[in-house]
């Protein structure tokens, strides 16, 4: 660095110097961002695993720097309980988006959450399926138009959308649970927050640790990555209210 | 704790064994005629201190958390009968065509569909062929006795291990169920953490002192990766299929007609040969111990005999492994198949009238 | 809306002609490379008052929802792709074993395990000798042409109907995406509930002015009556073996060399034909449209010949149809194999490369 | 009947004369009576559709006398999604127990709830399974010995018993949410009532309707029949509390 400057921010040695995939303007970068960020600063990236879902963030592993293993969809829950047993002393989190966690993966999500497997989850909300091509998913909006819900989401027909984060915080075996996102700098730097208080609360084998993020999906929401910030705020955070939905640590402070 | 002789159930005698194979996690789901298995882990536990058992919540998490914790470096094992095998199928791919070991055991029963829960020999093509999507196989033994599940789930591991892949034990609810004499192989000593990580350099257990960090998947995105990776697979397949054929012959040698069979029907057939041989049939039987890789080599000198008439399959089924008998025999005898579903067992007698009518 | 002629993606096609066969639900998740199935046809639902769309939560809901539907006398189909096939099985033997009649579509993509999205025909074995666990059998069309897609799809209702057995429609990524002319079948004019019942006396639909209930079940739990259950299916595999094989021969009557492929590879195939017939070459081609039952007849008489001289089987793959065609020429010709995998399809001047390697 | 007397009570006609399989003691042959009584009461037997599971009740299809579809493990509430979808106007339930619907059937239970599927689900909630002899299931007490909980659950392991009714009440597709038991007269009555509530609330395609039925396990509990009444009322209903947990019909009423 040059001399007289002051390091306010810098790409963290833990995130690999390689073009993501992910489409301009998408969330999931920041995400992978702010966990290796969190990994370096609390200096774990020599012990912990990530487990990366089926869907776009599948190839999670070519960017954060540490131990990775892809899970199939839907089972990254059953991955890392396999792995967080074996190895009861490493940090793990799994990366899983919405059709992934909630679709297929539900009975696998609720039970490791249930069982409080002392790993972290992270789970990126965007109310679509992103890799398929803009199907619904659980936590598509009401009326909110996919290729699989082309005259919108009709709740009558196939319900309403999950609220994963109120549903797993109601499990005795969840210890944090939180809903944060991403769509501005106040925003992120609580998500960043969140994500530490995770792995600390992980370290500390309370129970199982759970992140909703909610972000967007220019490509198949099919707006400008601007404009999506704009249905975060008017659409997703309406329904999906921010905020910490569990927190064992506050209620033994009481 | 070292070698012992115990009287014990199938299901139990595998339990014991793959703890005393140094064993350090076990996921399974309860289904008849093998949940002794889980439960025999879940009072034994606590002698284990490195051990862990869980219970999950359907066998599709099951064979998933093997997944993870088999890739985490450790020796893992699940369990299951046919059904339960069926809704292995997808995470088996996976853990195939990523290249981990572990352990699985079918004790199978009688299907299609929730069927019954009485023994059967439905599942060879299942395991055999790839059950599963795609080009993959698992090494899988067919144990035919107690002694032969103890043997068989205690070397599973470190073959595993050695060849990077799964390893299937294929028996069925008669064989789980039995209670026959073992001896009870030596306990390898629990390994440290330091000597897990040595064993399994590839491991996903944190990058630790490792200058790269280690990544499991069997995701291939493009295609020339993919060809790549079913090529170093079949390349690996062909050196088990050197290395790893087990098998055992009983009064073959100057047997006229040959009975094939493996796993419970081949002890009956056993039975069949002695009773054949006394009343001066040349009857033998040639039992494949591992139905993969299979015993191709014996069997092909055994249909270029020119004192071989044909070949007798017997199954507890409607007709599989003749499939591989037949593909290796290659026209030069008859293969005949005499087999029964839904648990029954045919009688030594039984299938030697079945023979005795195609002389 | 009748007969139509129309330029369709592969999945559309599938889709449309199963709308016009008058399918009156659907259960599908998605996975790439067949998602454009249930797109379509929640796209066209609203012109369909009587058919009902569902994306189920996985895979395994979905055919169990298949299940449900289909044994309450719908026309019931769902369609997914190798991974999603895998966490099928267990489904579809529980709905063979039920003699349950829908149908069925793998667009396969390169296994095993994630894998790739590209085309594959890894699911051969799968699809053929059974997936699940216990005896049973799916009659498997693998067309090669979206014009096929759309006959056998629409066809497959009713002869799932006739049989009360599941339909595999087996075809791969490329299929499924690549667009052709089609010509479109009539559409069947929705059946009214009244005609449903009457189709379907055994549906599990209300007991009504029955004066018995329909009881759907695939558990036996007397290992005799399962034996009996077994015993049926088998008889009913043999009548259909004997009435439902198709198959097309492309320049085989006077061919000293044949080539064995179906699906996509066959479409290659008949190109190397072509070239090797310009070069004057004695080559054809045997393709199996149905893969089971598989067309042994046919290529029994071709291994009978004395001017054949050996068989090459292409599939993309590292070789599981192989098994069948050697298994019925039972060593009267060789039968040589090429594959590739991954997604790659081999060329027409590769294969016959190959065939001359041979000669 | 003979004359002068008045019929207080009867056997079912919906209801076959066969020897049941089920221990003595057991629950499971009150609620089959119940369920076929109000069948009868409703003139619904030649319309409904019944799904059995695996587990105990495998077998309900050889005692109740309608149209019956036997599911694989946990997929009940998929196989009558089926039906339903293709049979709008007929009645369907399942009969399903805690292994089934909790363990591995939760993601189609959650998911047929979530999307307000109109069936009916009778869910026997015995905390043991049964048929496989007496393993650990999802509603397993705190404490609760089993053969794969030698020595008693231990919710810092596997964790805590999970509440099937008050997790499935949460999701806006239910429309009636009640748990009951079998182990008095009086609540055999009131079991009954909501039996019939299920069903007319079914009739009017308000949404699932959820029965938790809290019931016994003489077997595998390892508890005479009397017993077992001691253990329902001490031990289950305890962490099980009885009642109604949602009824959109009372709502709609204010």
């Amino acid at each position: 660095m040059k001399e007289g400057y002051t390091l306010v921010y810098k790409r963290p040695d833990t995130l690999l110097k390689t073009r993501m995939h992910y489409c301009p303007g998408c969330f999931h970068s920041i995400l992978h961002k702010l966990i290796m960020e969190v990994v370096e600063e609390m200096g774990i990236q020599n012990d912990v695993i990530g487990v990366s879902p089926v869907g776009c963030s599948v190839f999670a592993y070519d960017y954060m720097d540490v131990d990775f293993q892809e899970a199939a969809h839907g089972r990254a829950c059953a991955v890392a309980t396999g792995i967080k047993r074996t190895l009861p002393n490493h940090p793990v989190f799994t990366y899983q988006g919405d059709g992934d966690l909630a679709a297929i993966g539900l009975a696998e999500t609720m039970h490791a959450c249930n069982r409080g497997e002392k790993f972290s989850i992270f789970f990126v909300n965007n109310a679509i399926y992103g890799m398929t091509g803009g199907q619904m998913a659980p936590t598509t909006l009401e009326g909110q138009i996919t290729t699989t819900s082309p005259y919108g989401r009709d709740p009558k027909n196939v319900g309403y959308p999950m609220k994963m984060a109120e549903m797993v915080s109601q499990l005795p075996g969840v210890a944090y649970c939180e809903r944060v996102c991403l769509n501005n700098p106040a925003n992120v730097r609580k998500a960043k927050k969140s994500i530490r208080k995770c792995f600390e609360i992980q370290a500390q084998n309370l129970g199982t640790t759970f992140l909703e993020v909610v972000s967007n999906c220019p490509t198949n929401w099919r707006l400008s990555p601007i404009k999506t910030l704009d249905f975060v705020e008017n659409n997703m955070l309406k329904y999906y209210p921010l905020g910490v939905k569990k927190d064992v640590t506050a209620t033994e402070e009481k | 704790m070292d070698k012992k002789i115990a009287f014990m159930k199938g299901n139990e005698a595998l339990a014991e064994a793959a703890l005393r194979a140094g064993m350090t996690g076990y996921f399974g789901y309860p289904i008849t005629p093998q949940t002794e298995v889980i439960e025999y882990l879940c009072k034994e536990a606590p002698k284990y201190p490195k051990f862990t058992v869980l219970q999950a919540e359907s066998e599709v998490s099951s064979i998933n958390m093997v997944y993870g914790a088999a890739a985490a470096g450790g020796r893992i094992m699940t369990t299951t009968s046919s059904p339960g095998f069926s809704l292995m199928q997808e995470g088996i791919s996976y853990i195939a065509c990523a290249d981990i070991p572990c352990v699985i055991a079918n004790v199978q029963r009688g299907g299609p569909g929730l069927g019954t829960i009485q023994p059967s020999q439905g599942d060879y093509f299942q395991s055999v062929k790839g059950g599963g999507h795609g080009d993959y196989k698992l090494i899988v033994f067919a144990p035919n006795s107690v002694q032969e599940v103890v043997d068989y789930t205690y070397n599973a591991f470190d073959l595993a291990n050695k060849w990077m892949c799964p390893i299937l034990i294929l028996s069925d609810g008669a064989i789980g169920q039995m209670m026959e004499k073992v001896i009870l192989p030596e306990p390898i000593p629990a390994r440290t953490a330091e000597e897990m990580r040595d064993e399994k350099p590839w491991a996903t257990n944190g990058k630790g002192k490792r200058t790269k960090r280690n990544i499991i998947t069997s995701l291939n995105i493009q295609s020339d990766a993919m060809e790549r990776r079913n090529n170093e697979l079949q390349e690996k397949y062909r050196r088990i299929e050197g290395e790893e054929v087990r098998y055992e012959t009983y009064k073959a040698d100057d047997a006229e007609i040959l009975i094939t069979a493996y796993g419970l029907s081949s002890r009956v057939c056993k039975k069949a040969v002695d009773i054949a041989r006394e009343q001066g049939l040349k009857i033998g039987l040639v039992r494949p111990i591992t139905l993969w890789p299979f015993p191709t080599k014996v069997i092909d000198e055994f249909a270029s005999k020119p004192n071989v008439k044909f070949f007798m399959d017997v199954e507890m089924n409607v007709g599989q492994m003749i499939e591989d008998v037949k593909l290796v025999v290659n026209g030069r005898k008859p293969v005949y198949f005499y087999g029964r579903t839904g648990g029954i067992l045919a009688t030594a007698e039984e299938i030697l009238e079945q023979i005795k009518a195609k002389m």
